[in-house]
């Protein structure tokens, strides 16, 4: 799945409810995470619903793979544009990226805010986080 | 079904002319906080406008009508409940209360004393006592509530009899289910043990307009905005011996007799839990409030909130893979549920692109959820201002969310 | 005098255009509470109209949009106080936040440790800490204060190298005589001995718009309702990590991160001191002080209030009989005086009468008489929608009062 | 002083700086009380300013006898209007009087509410319950 592919589909849609349709079928793409990696620690505070997030580093192509997952379909959807946009990244690259900024470019920020962007901006914190002790 | 009493009444709430995300607000989000009725909000404006002084020890003008529109509030809450002025307590919300209650009540407790709570109690009926009971090693018990939420009466009092609680508090109508618990009759049954009850009526002042005298219990309290009042105000009720029994909470000024260094004596109850300014505008606000319920037919609003009820609880019946929880016998006109397996985060988020407002998730009781075994449900509240447009508009974005998710 | 920023700004406060007792209003009483522009009166009535809704936890559109709005205004204050947002913490007014600071420090002090205070306090400083005293065994001190009020600060400095205090909690601008202590100074004397400082900024906030990074406290508290803003609202700052230390104060439903019958916890500050429902409109009304504030020339404001205190000093002083008590030479513009032996009800009374609004007696400050070796004061308290008349009305109604009581 | 006196001088004034002036003539009028009477028994509570209240039954007479006196002059002047009610009754007399009443009738009450009304209340509500226990 590729940012532009999904900056295009959104744009697609005025209402709000084709972009969740859109945002939920990205969501459905996403495969589910094996419950044995739900675990606690894997768990993003500061969301509406619940949020498993790993973070690893491919050491041969020295790309990031992040997988995660949610308990809602909606929040499912957003973690995949997240996931498109660091995934398969340099940490070094990544570490410059900002998701929210591209939420905000995808037209999703104003609908976000507060509650949604909060969690959102939770995920994206998180990634970071672990950027910064991988290397 | 009749919209008469409603259509009247919903323009006197300004609010119902908003445009939310471009569509006419869809509001069943009561039970959260109520919509405002123009008579209210003017009040608090005049009073910035043209009364804005502070109260009590003022000699000047200002101050002294201030003072007088503030105290006829207590008077007239007073009249609305059924008790004395001096039993009246402002604070700023129902959560305070309950915190000066539990508080207060400490100083009575002791080891393995008993205090009483429900299942379904929001989580300011439960921590401060979880507080009170870490201080004084109480310990607290549940009364029983069935896998569909509901408080089993014969059995509640059968334990309330055998555990003689030093202190039971209960909520008058639950926040999350909309249940409406017969507190009467349990505190009946505590009253040969000498427990003292506390009645969390955060759900229950507006819908059911309590008269204390009749339900006999020590305290009683509320919140303001969940009332068509300001933000900011709440209060309690206390029979006058036992609230002014309590020890002093807050402390500072107006509620002190004299201050030194050597030694500060306090007033007697209510000034002694009003330390500082309080909410004036609020309180006057929230007169307006009391004035606005005593113009309008009480029972004709019930009639109103209640078939709006019932017709909301049969469209939803109707709706296949939907699963109501609570009492829907007894229900000042809150319908919790879920749909199959559906998370409730995703129903609101799409509900909300239909401009309808219901509450999702654990709404403060997270013990309940537990109970009834689930993370949350959405939460439609109704008050006298809903129609039936609202229950239509309701059920047609229900359907088409439900079909969004079922592609 | 020029009252130029003056006029203008006078049409922004409704109040001024009343008649009270038939007379146009002469308010001399902002120590007690401000009057409000039409900007916050308009911006509560506009919230309650078209924005209503609690604030977090829900996911529809007006419930985001309040708690957006609610969560601007404490980024505004932060601004304005130049802190955090995370360090400011909402309240129902100063007492509330005294309370809460004073209630969280005791669970750092043990018998004998040191509470500073000094005898300008109002009883809303005084009475917690005399409680907090009472229950950990801390003895409460006293800063010195000479026989006109004024705290002596080299002595001060002294003292407090001396005592090595707990904890150390003075008044910015004191309520009753409107002095500006120099907390700065203290607060720097005091960082030897590591002792917490409180700010009570009750005064302050208005009149002296304190940065707080550069008066370097722990804690600041101050009450909107003293600065433009609503009833029923104030707040405190706390640097972050002694805040977040602080134990849970009030509890219920916001605050908690999970509540289950075995065990509950609580999120990090500042929501771990915000249960319930807080005073929505109250912060969205101040968050239009705020603004109002920010949009005038803060110098000329206090150049302008400081110019009416100076004329309204030398006109009283022109009065044979007049004692001025207080710091003359750094105030916020508070002037508390007696006349001869004459009972400062019957002035005020008399004053009164002429449509003056002042205060008189211990003005929550009964230490401080006494230590002045008084019964009360009769105050005026200046804000910067005061003009020159108000002044001129002032002295002429004291002249006839005074004419009136020597017949 | 008569209370039809009283009555007279009030009712004279229009304003309310004249009323006071009455006011404080009456209190002028009134005997100080001794230094040595003005204990913390004899304080009423509830007044924004002190108030020392006496009162005694004349055996012989089985009249009233009130003796009362305020730090300030205008509450002293109030005082004297409620002797003027009470002094020389007959304690059963007395029990039935309702100063608060009187002050209405002088056009007082508007004026005294709420703090100098609670005042002139207090005051009253002591000598009714001082009335009880002589009875
Ligand atoms: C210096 C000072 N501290 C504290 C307070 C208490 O403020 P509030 O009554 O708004 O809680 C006041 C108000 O009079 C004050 O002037
Ligand atoms: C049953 C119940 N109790 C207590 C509260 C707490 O009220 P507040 O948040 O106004 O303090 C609420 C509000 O949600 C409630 O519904």
């Amino acid at each position: 799945m590729d940012l532009s592919h999904i900056e295009h589909s959104l744009a697609q849609h005025g209402a709000w409810q084709g972009k969740y349709r859109e945002i939920m079928l990205l969501g459905k793409a996403l495969p589910a995470m094996p419950d044995a990696l739900k675990t606690d620690d894997a768990l993003v505070k500061g969301c509406e619903s619940k949020v498993w997030l790993h973070l690893d580093l491919d050491e041969q192509r020295q790309r990031l793979i992040l997988i995660a997952d949610s308990d809602t379909r909606i929040v499912k959807g957003l973690l995949a544009i997240i996931l498109a946009c660091y995934n398969n990244q340099l940490p070094l690259e990544a570490g410059k990226l900002d998701a929210y900024e591209l939420f905000d470019k995808l037209g999703l920020i104003k609908h976000l805010s507060p509650s949604r962007g909060n969690g959102v901006r939770a995920i994206v914190e998180r990634i970071h986080q672990q950027l910064q002790v991988l290397q | 079904m009749n919209d008469n009493p409603c259509t009247q009444i919903r323009h006197d709430f300004p609010i119902f002319e908003v445009s939310v995300d471009d569509q006419p607000l869809c509001y069943l989000d009561s039970a959260a906080t109520t919509q405002k009725p123009n008579q209210v909000i003017q009040a608090v404006k005049d009073f910035y406008q043209s009364q804005n002084a502070n109260v009590h020890r003022g000699l000047h003008t200002l101050s002294e009508q201030a003072t007088t529109a503030y105290e006829a509030v207590r008077r007239k809450l007073a009249q609305f409940l059924n008790v004395q002025s001096r039993e009246i307590v402002w604070t700023s919300g129902a959560t305070a209360s309950l915190n000066l209650i539990a508080y207060g009540l400490s100083d009575s407790l002791k080891k393995d004393d008993v205090i009483l709570l429900s299942p379904l109690e929001h989580h300011a009926n439960i921590v401060p006592w979880q507080l009170a009971a870490k201080r004084t090693g109480a310990r607290i018990e549940l009364l029983p509530v069935d896998a569909q939420g509901i408080l089993q009466l014969e059995q509640a009092k059968a334990l309330i009899e055998n555990l003689k609680p030093k202190v039971m508090s209960i909520c008058h109508a639950s926040n999350a289910l909309g249940n409406i618990n017969d507190v009467a009759a349990l505190i009946a049954s505590s009253k040969s043990s000498g427990t003292v009850t506390v009645i969390d009526g955060a759900q229950s002042l507006l819908h059911l307009r309590p008269d204390l005298q009749q339900l006999d219990c020590d305290f009683y309290v509320f919140s303001a905005h969940k009332a068509l009042g300001p933000t900011g105000l709440g209060g309690l009720y206390g029979r006058y011996e036992l609230l002014n029994a309590l020890p002093v909470y807050q402390s500072g000024g107006e509620m002190i007799d004299t201050v030194s260094f050597s030694g500060t004596t306090f007033r007697p109850a209510p000034e002694k839990f009003e330390p500082g300014t309080p909410n004036i505008a609020g309180v006057i606000g929230f007169g307006a409030a009391l004035d606005y319920l005593a113009a309008q037919d009480h029972d004709a609003l019930f009639q109103h909130e209640q078939s709006l009820y019932q017709s909301l609880l049969q469209q939803l019946s109707g709706i296949d893979g939907i699963r109501i929880w609570g009492d829907t016998a007894n229900n000042v006109g809150t319908v919790s549920f879920n749909y199959k397996n559906e998370h409730h985060y995703d129903l609101a988020t799409l509900l909300n692109t239909h401009g309808i407002a219901v509450r999702s998730g654990h709404h403060c009781t997270q013990p309940l959820m537990a109970h009834l075994g689930i993370e949350g449900t959405i939460r439609a509240s109704l008050a006298f201002y809903n129609n039936q447009q609202d229950i239509s508009r309701f059920i047609a974005a229900l359907k088409d969310t439900i079909s969004l998710l079922e592609e």
